[in-house]
């Protein structure tokens, strides 16, 4: 092994490279585009960590579905003038500010390099107790998940959900209950359509099958998710699709769905286990997926919608 | 039969890097969006191509093999019908 | 042999990376993005040639998720740049 | 340097770096951005925390990279709906300074 520490040393260089550019570039979307790049390079970099899993969520919500986020957003307010962002900062701020990032960096640095030898693990106590007898999950991630740090998975779709409500809430009243501007204005080119054609079907079985192999493999719920509201973006940007209008009740039914199962079933875990959201050993793995169904429905839904922005009126652009 | 394997690999790959190295060139020193788009497709097509192609012999199961070469796909697939928007794009002078 | 590899995914990712420098330079947006396109593919292909040298589990799924999203920062673009032109305001 | 050390060194220049994007740029947008750096640092050093905490057998100490995957997830919720304010104050006013006093009306005396 001695390329592997120079290819480390080279990526290591480039983020950090990519991450300046972000902060000092002029054009603001040159720094957006520069982010985007960023998130891919990091996905690389979680893989030399030996977390696939957290690469792929990365890549796809962190390069891919935020990508698409920020360059709507830096495009739409490049046009506006550099003078509309207020006034640039003196010298003096910026070197306090210099300073107190370097104080802060430095902290952090330290305490890097200074974690004890023998690290704390719970990688023993997650293998013997998470999976549980029965519920055979081989992947120690969807293990911790679902089973060993479930409550605070649940919370986090619930954190989704309140994302969309403030999304949703920053419409104009009369706009309340409609759907979201359409991704793309003019009708689509036909190259898009080819394109969207294919590739969302075909998106569609890889995320499924990246959520299916997740109880064994890298992969599970998130990134299959998170997949899956990539591929229903896509769709909706070739305009073979359209967001769906907010006031839908099929679509707030769906949106809720995964964290209110997750919830009837952990409810239900103090009554035929021996827990708040424990699963009954026999019933743990088809529970576990029943539940993981459901967020994937739920993260497949919040991603785009959040992407969609608020309601919009119809003759409003 | 493994250094023959090293061998198409070692080829492969190595034609795989140049035309990345060919595709940034391009896209550094070639004089207008348009010329700067026809190197990127080769780097596209072609590199990915043939680092997939010389790394599929290498590969444990077929199924690994498999994923490979639909990674190619998908990105051929994505390549072309991108180049063909952006330049119909550069032609009504969106940039 | 999995020196060559890593070798491989390191040249790649360099040349890739001095392709950047179309971020800075532009002039257009658009060339901008060609340019995180190509680190796209050239991160695929490193992605790959690393994960056969290393053998960590499960890169070739990330591979696939990240081919899968090769076109979606230049599509999410290139509705943008359209609308513009079209008149109908932003 | 492992690639473990390494990568905690590199959050820790991601945080630095976002902090102080965050404190200069005017723009929202800009320090959107920067916010997310910090994030991505914090991320990274968990992810070394993961790495190190790999016991006898195992690869990575899968709690810190189960939470570093929500919250990825969050962090994308919480810039969606940074994007969704900052459109919003653009289309508002035409501008999207967070100045206050560029937002004071010019009749009422600059009041705060």
């Amino acid at each position: 092994m001695s390329v592997l520490p120079v290819l480390d040393l080279v990526l290591i260089v480039l983020v950090i490279g990519l991450a300046a550019w972000t902060i000092v570039a002029r054009d603001i979307f040159a720094a957006v585009l520069a982010y985007v790049a960023y998130g891919l390079l990091l996905a690389f970099v979680w893989i030399r960590l030996h977390a696939p899993d957290v690469a792929l969520t990365e890549a796809a919500v962190g390069g891919g579905v935020t990508g698409v986020l920020l360059i709507t957003a830096g495009k739409r307010l490049g046009a506006l003038k550099a003078s509309e962002a207020g006034a640039p900062p003196g010298l003096v701020l910026k070197l306090v500010a210099g300073a107190l990032a370097l104080l802060v960096a430095g902290a952090v640095a330290f305490a890097v390099v200074s974690l004890p030898t023998s690290a704390p693990t719970l990688a023993p106590e997650i293998a013997a107790a998470a999976p549980g007898p029965g519920a055979g999950l081989g992947n120690p991630i969807t293990a911790v998940l679902m089973a060993y740090r479930s409550f605070d998975t649940m919370l986090e779709k619930v954190v989704l959900i309140l994302a969309v409500l403030g999304v949703w809430s920053v419409g104009a009243d009369q706009a309340w209950g409609a759907a979201p501007a359409p991704l793309r204005k003019p009708p689509p080119d036909g190259a898009m359509v080819f394109l969207a054609q294919i590739l969302a079907p075909a998106g569609a079985l890889i995320g499924i099958h990246i959520f299916w192999v997740g109880a064994d493999a890298p992969g599970g719920a998130f990134q299959g998710g998170a997949l899956l509201a990539a591929m229903w973006m896509i769709a909706m940007m070739a305009r073979l699709t359209e967001p769906p209008r907010v006031a839908s009740r099929r679509l707030r039914h769906a949106l809720i769905s995964g964290p209110a199962v997750f919830l009837v079933i952990g409810l239900a875990g103090a009554f035929i286990a021996d827990a708040f959201f424990a699963f009954p050993p026999a019933l743990a793995k088809p529970l576990i997926l029943l539940i993981e169904t459901f967020m994937v429905l739920s993260i497949a839904l919040a991603l785009p919608l959040l992407v969609a922005g608020p309601p919009n009126g119809s003759d409003e652009p | 039969m493994s250094l023959l394997v090293d061998l198409f690999s070692l080829a492969s790959i190595g034609a795989g890097v140049f035309f990345f190295v060919a595709g940034t060139v391009g896209l550094l020193r070639f004089p207008d969006s348009l010329t700067r788009l026809h190197v990127l497709s080769k780097a596209d097509n072609l590199g990915l191509g043939l680092i997939v192609l010389g790394l599929m012999p290498r590969a444990d199961s077929l199924l690994e093999a498999l994923k490979l070469l639909v990674t190619w796909a998908l990105v051929l697939l994505s390549g072309a019908a991108t180049s063909q928007l952006i330049g119909r794009a550069l032609r009504r002078g969106r940039k | 042999m999995n020196q060559f590899l890593l070798a491989g995914a390191g040249l790649i990712i360099v040349t890739v990376a001095i392709g950047l420098a179309r971020i800075l330079r532009g002039p257009h947006d658009i060339d901008r993005l060609m340019a995180v396109q190509l680190l796209g593919t050239g991160g695929i292909a490193a992605l790959l040639l690393t994960a056969y040298a290393t053998k960590v589990p499960g890169v070739d799924d990330v591979a696939l998720g990240l081919a899968l999203l090769a076109a979606f920062a230049t599509m999410a673009f290139l509705n943008l740049v359209d609308a513009d032109e079209g008149g109908a305001g932003s | 340097m492992s690639p473990a050390l390494l990568s905690g060194l590199l959050g820790a220049a991601l945080v630095g770096l976002g902090l102080y994007g965050l404190i200069v740029h005017p723009h929202p947008l800009r320090k959107l951005l920067a916010f997310n750096l910090i994030g991505s640092g914090v991320f990274l050093v968990f992810g070394i925390v993961a790495r190190r905490g790999a016991a006898a057998g195992f690869a990575f100490d899968a709690a810190p990279q189960a939470m570093v995957i929500t919250g990825i997830v969050v962090a994308f919720a919480a810039s969606a709906l940074a994007v969704a304010l900052i459109l919003r104050l653009a289309a508002a006013g035409g501008k999207v300074t967070l100045d206050p006093k560029a937002w004071a009306k010019p009749d009422d005396g600059g009041a705060k």
